[in-house]
């Protein structure tokens, strides 16, 4: 089937331009943009599992970022722990707190379990702030680099999209599989979800802790390319970015969020007066994107395409092949 | 080895892809980078210092710029987000190939951006005040211009103690970068002097009612309440507290206690009185009623541009924001060319340059150019065009 | 099958919505391989019946048992995992997903596939999902959807959707299968098609619940019958008995 | 002692109002919307521009927040309800409305400013006033105002009456030749008045701040939930619960932990009694 095939090559090239980035990359400034599209991916990937897949709408994963950063800043930076053991403690972290802000607030319905991370990612800046001596308030702490390989920008890029592909790669095979089906069916009919035996709560808990895990990972690699955090780099204006790449690319899909954080991602950088406008910008792309084409842009060209020359749809009657019924309903291991 | 074929392998893409879009007019023309947050919180000083850095760029371009090569300012606002200051400086040094960066103007942004200028080795004239920003080794090429914030702690500690005879100290900063380092250093500087402050404290600077900060330092018994702060507003709200709690402790402290927009803030004209602030000498009234020569200058030149009427904004940022340009042009003229290490050495060898905000020095192992012969305690309420009365002695 | 199959029992089943009573002391008992109608008038209680079996409210009085075991209270989970499916009168599917994913969704209960595996894609997470995807094509040849099983499920019509929602049942290899009005808004033909499913579902064993308006259709296919009016059961045995029923002619067919 | 408390009811009351303007958008639309927040601060700002600005008389600075409530409700309604309650399937409507929320907020931050400016004294007052200064009692008096008319509205006026078919079951209202859409739209407008209202009288309380829009949706959603879902008297309690809790945890453990202990209290209760207080139990899943 060509679309297949199409698929796999557009996927090859993206992969070859990918690596090769560094190369054809004008300056170090573009290749820092790209290292940062990295980072926000491996978030926006675990993120997409919760908003795009389980439809849980997580507008607080600002928070998850900081604890992530923080967390490395404090072992790698102030007590000098390798950073690769650090990031895994990092993401560790990420995931514990994920746990903790998912088990009181997921069994709460929608707009409750919005207001919660929201109010989730406040109490995490008040506490960074208020903890002077630990986080450096106000201050901030130094992101410490990585050693030998790691320390060049191209080597911290391709550390940064190795991890990426790989956190991508683990919600590739979760979201074409048995539980990608269950975190959908938990998104678009919670009922039928029930009625198949899908352990609903259970299933957003995974969703959340997973991606609680990548934005710690993501907030460690973050406090390095940054070289420096302060709480005021953790804005709220962060989660509605990470939300509106998922919500704009496309919903249940992985390339469209993609999609989505590189475009959003190198808008602002490339068109300043963008970058002024911050959450207008977003909230106006949010709202365009919800009452036009709810389902994405990535969708936007398949639904086009099929409102352009709708194939006759030829309705073949139902005919049921009742011995292979038979054999079908024989099979019982 | 393997950067001789890295450097081969990109000259042949990059001949066979032009990607960077970057303008590549003139090849011949200065390019100074400014870091400003001219939005966001805090963008009152950089707006001031903006109107200061323009007049210097226009004038220096006028008289045929320097060494013949026009100066193209590329102003970044940061909008003080960290962030922002991260991702422009890596635009502004390897994008852009700046020979010089200002800014940028908040302590937060500074330590992030700082470090990334000093590695990739573009001279930086420093403005934010916080100690953390300036170290001769890790950051070489950083120059400050502004005074360090030890420098106004010293000077509000010293007519505190000295000047008022004052004993119990209150300090209030706010939660920001610049807050936090702030209460720091005062309460290192107080214990220094043999004073140890009864209260302090760490307020959000969008809190909107400080009573019961105020009435804490009362209780306390504080004698003098020394606010570190840049945010107006909470500055105002403070002296309102301390009006209506009916408590006429003196206020000493940071500069922006005498900022203008302080007035409009104030819900009774006299809640101004007994606060001082560190401040200038050159933007202080000699007992001739008159400024220093230089300053007046640079209201005469700057008036028509900021609207012909009185000056309604702190005049030291707009003449710190002016010597910052001036600063790069005698850099660059002494050394005869814009190569960072060039210019490097020229700004170390620097004595007493004379701007218009004060009289620079650096040196091999100092990097801040502010004497404290510069500094002086300014009354608040004696705002008149920019510059301040001095404090009764 | 060693031991008799389990029944799934309703015994003396009352519910209460606030002062309503929906359900007042019905008792029905589905076996294994055979077709029970429940018919009556609308408002009769037959959705709040099914909806007790499969666990979507609780009985306000009188317990719910699948041989020895008391689902009263069992979570609508666990009914899935102890062989219960249901369809539901207006279907409710995964518009954004195709036929087979749809259908595939069914064989959730018997993946042993955990979150980490599938994450890190195990060969046996692979193996068993190609196993479900086969069967489940199996099943929706079998149903008649066989030439729409990759088309997304919002592009189905009507008949389609309710042969899927069918096919997602079956998946779930149940022991019984509730079927809440499927003949609803299907042509004649359709239906005769459905009543063969049916047919096959019973001789392989499958308890059929069969919720209907179209009498002639329960009467024709049902082996047993209960008729419900007003949450009371008024008439209860062979198909043949009850539709000749003068009260059940009353209430439901004649009056 | 007592300012705390007094301080603590003040603002207890404009998150008590906040939780009001909820319950009559929720009335008719089953639609928790994140722009609740962002109608009482545009009413604070619109206020402040008229009166300190434009130096116009207080009663305009109302008439304008009030003004600049309703248009944003109405606003609100036809951009992020109206199409979105057609497609009913999902929670698009949360979508809406936070994107809807944010661009006001940022769209008033870039024309007011990022710093929270004074609010003009509306009734000539001393400022030492103490305890009886009027930046407490406008809010206290506002609340206890809106509840009071709110049920007046729902028991005696006819909209009232139709606010509550249509909250009970819209199908059955509309099957009655009740225009919903209609009876929703002037909802929105009149919740918009109120949360105006709200953020006019409590401005000498908060300042007019452009971020207080996220801030209030949430604290206002705090009281709500404290209070129960669509009970007016519970908003009240909810409100007065946070705004007092919130006073006295600064008071005595200093300011840094504000939001925490708010929402501290909000999971507290929502794991207890998940309906809130004096809420209704929703029944039929299915």
């Amino acid at each position: 089937m060509n679309s297949q095939t199409t698929k796999t090559l557009s996927l090859l090239v993206g992969a070859i331009l990918i690596a090769a980035l560094p190369f054809w990359a004008g300056d170090q400034y573009q290749l820092h943009l790209a290292a940062l599209i990295a980072v926000y991916w491996i978030l926006i990937a675990g993120l997409n599992l919760v908003v795009g897949f389980t439809g849980q709408l997580s507008i607080g994963h600002v928070g998850l970022l900081s604890i992530g950063s923080y967390t490395f800043a404090i072992l790698a930076g102030k007590m000098g722990i390798d950073p690769t053991l650090s990031v895994f403690v990092s993401g560790l972290l990420g995931g514990l707190c994920g746990l903790a802000l998912g088990l009181p607030s997921l069994r709460l319905p929608g707009f409750y379990f919005a207001m919660a991370t929201m109010a989730f990612s406040m109490i995490v800046n008040e506490i960074v702030l208020a903890q002077v001596d630990l986080t450096g308030g106000g201050i901030g702490l130094p992101g410490p680099m990585f050693p030998k390989p790691f320390d060049s920008p191209i080597g911290f890029y391709y550390l940064v999209t190795a991890i990426a592909l790989f956190v991508t790669w683990l919600t590739w095979n979760i979201a074409r599989r048995m539980w990608g089906r269950a975190f959908i069916s938990i998104r678009d009919n919670p009922v039928a979800a029930q009625a198949v035996g899908v352990p609903v709560f259970k299933a957003k808990l995974l969703a959340f802790v997973f991606s609680g895990i990548t934005a710690g990972v993501s907030g460690a690699l973050f406090a390095s390319l940054q070289s420096y955090i302060t709480p005021d780099t953790f804005v709220f204006e962060l989660s509605m970015f990470f939300f509106v790449c998922i919500i704009i690319g496309g919903r249940g899909s992985i390339i469209g969020p993609f999609l989505g954080t590189v475009v959003l991602t190198a808008l602002p950088e490339l068109v300043s007066p963008l970058a002024k406008l911050g959450n207008f910008f977003y909230g106006l792309l949010l709202l365009v994107v919800v009452l036009v084409v709810p389902e994405g842009i990535g969708r936007m060209f398949e639904i086009i395409s099929e409102r352009l020359r709708p194939r006759t749809v030829h309705r073949e009657p139902i005919t049921p092949d009742l011995n292979r019924l038979a054999k079908a309903l024989k099979v019982r291991e | 080895m393997l950067r001789l074929t890295k450097l081969a392998v990109r000259l042949s893409l990059a001949t066979a892809l032009v990607v960077s879009a970057t303008s590549t007019i003139a090849a011949d023309t200065i390019k100074i980078g400014w870091l400003s947050s001219l939005t966001g919180a805090l963008s009152s000083a950089a707006i001031a210092e903006n109107q200061g850095v323009q007049l210097a760029v226009d004038e220096i371009n006028k008289s045929g710029g320097i060494l013949g090569r026009q100066i193209e300012l590329l102003t970044r606002d940061t909008a003080g987000d960290p962030t922002k200051a991260v991702n422009f400086a890596q635009q502004l040094a390897f994008s852009d190939k700046v020979h010089f960066v200002i800014g940028p103007v908040n302590s937060g942004e500074g330590l992030a951006a700082v470090p990334i200028l000093a590695r990739a080795g573009v001279p930086n004239l420093v403005i934010g005040a916080i100690d953390e920003l300036i170290d001769p080794e890790k950051y070489p090429r950083a120059f400050r211009v502004i005074n360090t914030n030890r420098q106004w702690i010293s000077t509000a500690n010293d007519y505190a103690i000295k000047v008022l005879k004052k004993s119990k100290v209150a300090v209030i900063a706010d939660t920001s970068g610049y807050g936090t380092a702030s209460a720091k250093t005062a309460i290192e500087l107080l214990e220094k002097a043999g004073v140890k402050p009864v209260y302090t404290v760490l307020v959000d600077n969008n809190k909107t009612d400080l009573t019961d900060e105020m009435n804490k330092a009362r209780a306390a018994g504080a004698d003098v309440v020394m606010p570190w702060t840049a945010a107006t507003g909470m500055l105002g709200r403070l002296l309102n507290a301390r009006g209506e709690i009916g408590w006429n402790v003196p206020v000493v402290g940071h500069p922006a206690i005498m900022a203008a927009q302080i007035r409009q803030l104030l819900n009774k004209p006299e809640y101004w009185q007994n606060a001082y602030a560190a401040g200038y000498v050159s933007t202080t009234f000699g007992s001739n009623g008159k400024l220093p020569e230089r300053t007046q200058q640079l209201v005469d030149k700057i008036r028509p541009k900021l609207g012909g009427g009185e000056i309604d904004i702190l005049f030291w940022w707009v003449a710190m924001g002016y010597d910052t340009v001036k600063i790069i042009e005698h850099a660059i003229k002494t050394a005869g060319s814009t190569d960072a290490a060039a210019l490097q050495k020229v700004l170390e060898n620097t004595r007493d340059y004379k701007g218009v905000y004060a009289t620079y020095t650096w040196t091999t192992t100092e990097r801040n150019g502010f004497p404290d012969s510069n500094m002086a305690v300014n009354q608040a309420n004696t705002f008149k065009d920019g510059s301040f009365k001095l404090a009764p002695r | 099958m060693s031991v008799m199959p389990a029944e799934l029992q309703a015994i003396n089943i009352s519910k209460q919505f606030g002062g309503l009573s929906a359900l007042d002391q019905v008792s029905l008992s589905l076996r294994p391989g055979e077709v029970h109608g429940l018919i009556g008038p609308n408002g009769s209680g037959k959705t709040t019946l099914l909806n007790l079996l499969s666990g979507y409210y609780q009985p306000t009085s009188g317990a719910i048992k699948l041989g020895d075991e008391d689902l009263s209270l069992a979570s609508v989970q666990r009914r899935a995992a102890v062989g219960v499916a249901r369809t539901f009168q207006k279907p409710r599917l995964l518009p954004m997903l195709s036929v087979l994913e749809n259908a595939t969704l069914g064989a959730w209960s018997h993946s042993e596939s955990g979150f980490v595996a599938s994450a890190v894609s195990l060969p046996s997470v692979a193996r068993e999902d190609k196993k479900f995807l086969d069967q489940t094509t199996e099943l929706l040849h079998g149903v008649g959807l066989g030439h729409v099983i990759h088309r997304r499920a919002n592009l189905l019509d009507h008949a389609e959707q309710r042969f899927l929602e069918i096919a997602r049942g079956l998946a779930m290899r149940p022991s019984f299968i509730l079927l809440d009005e499927p003949a609803g808004g299907l042509t004649t033909q359709e239906i005769d098609h459905l009543s063969q499913v049916i047919h096959t579902l019973r001789s392989s064993g499958i308890g059929v619940l069969l919720v209907e308006h179209h009498t002639d259709f329960v009467f024709r296919i049902s082996d047993r019958v209960t008729t419900l009016n007003v949450g009371k059961m008024i008439k209860h045995g062979a198909s043949d008995e009850v539709r000749t029923d003068p009260e059940v002619i009353r209430v439901y067919l004649g009056a | 002692m007592l300012t705390v408390i007094v301080t603590g009811l003040a603002i207890g009351m404009l998150y008590a109002s906040i939780a009001l303007v909820y319950n009559v958008m929720f009335s008719t639309s089953k639609v928790l919307s994140v722009t609740t927040g962002h109608l009482s601060m545009v009413g604070g700002v619109f206020g402040a521009y008229i009166i300190s600005v434009l130096h116009m008389h207080w009663l305009w600075g109302l008439l304008g927040a009030v003004l600049a409530g309703a248009t944003f409700g109405w606003l609100t309604d036809v951009l992020a309800i109206r199409r979105v309650l057609a497609r009913s399937d999902e929670h698009l409507w949360l979508l809406s409305t936070l994107a809807l929320a944010t661009m006001v907020q940022q769209g008033v931050g870039l024309w007011w400013g990022t710093e929270p400016k004074p609010f003009p004294r509306l009734i000539t007052q001393e400022f030492g006033a103490g305890l009886m200064d009027q930046k407490f009692w406008l809010p206290i008096g506002m609340a206890i105002v809106m509840t009071i008319g709110l049920e007046f509205f729902y028991r005696k006026t006819m909209y009232g009456k139709v606010f509550i078919a249509m909250s009970e079951d819209a199908f059955a209202a509309r099957a009655r030749g009740v225009s919903t859409d209609k009876i929703r739209l002037l909802s929105y407008v009149l919740s918009g008045a109120l949360g105006g209202l709200a953020g006019f009288a409590a401005g000498q309380l908060t300042f007019a701040f452009f971020a207080l829009g996220h801030t209030l949706t949430l604290l206002g959603f705090i009281a709500l939930a404290v209070g129960g879902l669509g009970s007016n008297i519970g908003a009240l309690i909810g409100g007065a619960a946070l705004g007092l809790l919130n006073s006295f945890a600064s008071y005595y453990f200093g300011g840094e932990y504000q939001q925490t202990i708010a929402v501290g209290l909000l999971m507290v209760v929502l794991l207890i009694k998940p309906e809130g207080l004096l809420g209704a139990k929703n029944v039929r899943p299915v």
